[in-house]
């Protein structure tokens, strides 16, 4: 994977944002203050606009700015989170010009223990966490398995679709919704749908 | 949706705008969204920085001025504004003695002060300290969660911390007081009708027409349970009693009441609620010192109100009466 | 209805009640629902009273104060009030100077503040005498009607009459004063929605969701016309346009820009109109001088906006500019 | 008719308003300010506290108490406009214990002239007016042709109710309806709605 298959991914990833972005907004209203749809769409339409003008040779690169971008753009709660987690992803993936599967999954890890240091968030919090760090877990029994990354990219995608689903019967602990305390109970987390389009993403652009 | 706007995504910079316009006393950066004092920075004077998402308006932008904020940075409607603003805020008021950051407890506005922290402190070497309020009583505190919102107490910080700094207090004794403040105010908000965010479109929540919503924040979160419509006495008894159970407020030199409009609700209606909780507390023995009734921290046009207690010592009340000149609270100037 | 109230019939007490327990400086007379200074009468200074139906707060009781008026009386809601309280009131701050009284342009207002100067010349031989204010031109006026309505300007006079009695000019140099304000104010307002009256129970009118009135009043009186909802640029238009087709506002020192939410439109919205109205202005070739912008002359919960502009000289700008400490304007005191 | 019969005129009057506040509300919200109903019922409620706490002995004492509480406790346009209509009547009822026919017309016609005096209404106006000059008129001229007092204040009646309905098509040149111009046209005007309840309830309770 390059600089130009990372952009696919992104690029993939800011569509299915983009066209889920009333989804995304409708669930943080039931539990959050309705605008992780506008705000994902506007961070990753600045990352798109990036990239198209820079275009960053590695794939370090192309995740630094992304990170660099969302964190400018964003605000809230998932520009720090989604921002420090391309950012850790950039540094893991180093200097080269290409990553294989492998080198993705380590960077996909560093992204999630990014989303930890900046949020603090456990499992059963209801965050992103929740589906990101299955879907991390998952890559990697993959390919440690010895499935080829496509198919190990596929098992990621399911597990953080399970997350996902599991988000909704939680009681949130982290951000806006662990206001509601119990009444957050019956709602499927916005950033753990969001982040599960990342996922989706993935596996639709990328090849080990 | 009907509001007086022109494009929704364009709703923060041609407000934006329309305040610089209007005060031009002010200086409006509007490249990183700032609000920011003509004469900034204040050689000497610990700088002040607060911000936060929009559409709690006069909060933060209303406050910028002599005796209360140096400067004030502006979100997305209801999104924490990105480190860039602040870091961009906190290089243009820095007069040397350092800048405190008033940040509101909610995870998105704490992580991106933080992020700005650190980058002030790496790149200009200018030194922070923040201080996050939290005093909402709706939400249940505890250490495994995001902690109580900041809401009504932080136009109170705003206003006693500004004093302060503007005592030529260093950047420990501003945050010690800010801190002060904080831990000594207890908000509850209600709402009787939802907000409607520009950009979605639509209320963010339904609230039937003989419902309301008890312990709301001021972003449009659902409250803590629907209760049915009730008379102001009744409603004073739910937003009070939270405030009293949570924090003693009886003896010393009493409190700061604030009865605050979420943005629809009159004036009018304030001043009755206000009658209300002046009655329960004075039956609790707790004596009001000062009072402050208005739209000061909003959630849009959302309609309803919330009560803040602030329980006050001579150097607090001192500095609360202490001269403020902005254009959402003024007196003595 | 959702509103933060006790009985509807008895929200003006409750609400004085709450005036009272929040402005201590203040004094209130329950029995003739007045809201006089606390240091009422001011020897030798001309006093000023208004008043008028309630639920335009702060008009008039957030205007009582120094620098500005000396009392107002409280009508039911949307009711003039009767002339027993203006009675009152003239004689509760009547310091040797005379009294003005400013009466807002309607039929109700005009004819029991006329009983009341009547009243009191004979029961007391105070000298009184009367300003009325009509500044709306959404109402054509003729010889063979009630004339324009009072709206604005009637924030402006009282804050100008205000410094010119504080000044110690005589009772008919502060009468001329107002009417100088009022001859050079001119007003337009519009709603989004409905005002619902307590005692009514529902909204006075049907807006459906895509259309707003141009040309209403402050008492839910429906406009001159309805139109489909526009962005704010166009609103601003069909607001500044007949204010200016009205009066040449070019020239001299400029005018004071006022505008103006209905009550439940909250400030962010009012900073968009805000920036709209300086562009029209600015191109149109009038300069402004001063602005307000907020919530002065409300309608109960109405949602809208309206915009005042006052043409001024020097000597208003510094009577402006003077010194008010009032809840619902203040500076420089 | 001596003054228990003028308070049983008022108090009949009194009914009528409390029972119809709700239209008299509902045609102000038409075409003004969503109060007439609420006025005059508030007003009404206190004239008859005072009548009953303090018995006046003469018709003029009677209407002279009725316009002197209109005027303190209504408020508005209407306060003014019945009240004085009442202090004028009260004048001209004189001291005598009982009015009859002829003087109570005579009465009728001093507050339509105090309610011109005080609101310069002229006929189309779109006002009170419009339903009790008619009346007045009816009266007059119906004693002028000898008829019994009965039967007078019947024509009355008629004549005000013609008024009445006559107002809808005006537009107004008077009172807060003014202010709608043309759109005032169609709606029935509250304010001579309210003052054909007061021929009405003359009609009812009152015989020369
Ligand atoms: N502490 C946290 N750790 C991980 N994810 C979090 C945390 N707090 C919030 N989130 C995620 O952020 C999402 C909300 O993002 P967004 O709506 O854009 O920000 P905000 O809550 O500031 O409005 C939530 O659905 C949740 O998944
Ligand atoms: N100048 C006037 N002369 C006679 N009647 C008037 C005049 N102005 C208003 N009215 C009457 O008063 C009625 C309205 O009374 P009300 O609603 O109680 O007062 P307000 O208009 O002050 O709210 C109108 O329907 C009209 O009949
Ligand atoms: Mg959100
Ligand atoms: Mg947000
Ligand atoms: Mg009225
Ligand atoms: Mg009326």
């Amino acid at each position: 994977m390059n600089a130009a298959v990372l952009t696919a991914w992104l690029t993939e990833f800011a569509r299915l944002v983009s066209s889920h972005r009333d989804l995304l907004t409708e669930l943080d209203s039931a539990i959050g203050d309705a605008d992780h749809g506008s705000n994902l769409d506007r961070g990753m339409t600045a990352v798109l606009a990036t990239l198209e003008k820079e275009s960053p040779p590695t794939p370090a690169a192309v995740l630094k700015r992304t990170g660099m971008t969302l964190v400018s753009t964003v605000g809230g709660a998932s520009g720090p989170l989604y921002g420090t987690a391309f950012l850790r992803m950039a540094t893991a993936a180093g200097d080269d010009d290409t990553l294989d599967g492998p080198g993705f999954a380590k960077a996909l890890r560093a992204a999630l223990d990014g989303v930890v240091a900046r949020g603090k968030a456990v499992a059963g919090d209801k965050t992103m966490y929740d589906a990101l760090a299955p879907a991390v877990d998952a890559l990697d029994a993959a390919l440690a398995d010895g499935q080829p990354f496509d198919e190990a990219i596929d098992a990621a995608l399911r597990a953080a679709e399970q997350g996902r689903e599991a988000t909704t019967p939680m009681v949130a602990r982290k951000g806006r919704a662990s206001y509601l305390g119990e009444r957050s109970a019956g709602h499927q987390d916005p950033g753990a749908t969001s982040v599960t389009f990342l996922i989706a993403a993935a596996a639709a652009t990328l090849s080990g | 949706m009907k509001k007086l706007i022109n494009d929704p995504a364009n709703v923060v910079p041609d407000a934006l705008r329309g305040i610089a316009a209007a005060h031009p006393e002010l200086r409006v950066d509007h490249e990183n969204r700032l609000i920011i004092r003509g004469d900034a920075p204040v050689r000497g004077k610990v700088g002040l920085v607060s911000g936060g998402g929009s559409g709690h308006e006069p909060l933060h932008g209303g406050f910028v001025g002599p005796g209360m904020l140096d400067a004030a940075c502006a979100g997305e409607v209801f999104t924490s504004p990105v480190p860039d603003q602040m870091l961009a805020a906190t290089k243009a008021v820095d007069g040397g003695a350092g800048v405190l950051h008033i940040v509101k407890n909610y995870t998105g506005d704490v992580m991106n002060f933080e992020m700005a922290a650190e980058l002030a402190e790496a790149e200009t070497g200018v030194q922070v300290v923040s201080v996050v309020t939290d005093d909402d009583v709706a939400v249940q505190d505890s250490l495994y969660t995001a902690g109580r919102r900041g809401v009504g107490v932080t136009v109170l910080v705003e206003k006693i911390a500004g004093a302060g700094a503007d005592q030529g207090r260093s950047l420990s004794e501003v945050a010690d007081l800010a801190k002060k403040v904080n831990d000594n105010g207890r908000s509850m908000g209600l709402a009787l009708t939802s907000c409607t965010v520009p950009a979605a479109g639509k209320p963010t929540f339904d609230l039937p027409d003989d419902q309301m919503e008890i312990g709301i924040g001021i972003h449009g979160e659902p409250g803590r349970r629907r209760v049915p419509l009730a008379p102001a006495s009744e409603v004073a008894e739910m937003l009070v009693s939270p405030i009293l159970a949570d924090l003693d407020f009886t003896g010393g030199d009493g409190v700061i009441a604030f009865v605050n409009s979420m943005g629809a609700t009159p004036l009018i209606e304030l001043y009755v609620m206000y009658n209300e909780i002046a009655a329960i507390l004075a039956k609790a023995g707790v004596t009001v010192a000062r009072s402050l009734v208005g739209p000061y921290i909003t959630s849009l046009d959302m309609a309803g109100c919330s009560v803040t207690l602030l329980k006050v010592d001579d150097e607090l009340l001192r500095l609360w009466d202490a001269p403020v000149n902005t254009a959402g609270l003024r007196w003595g100037a």
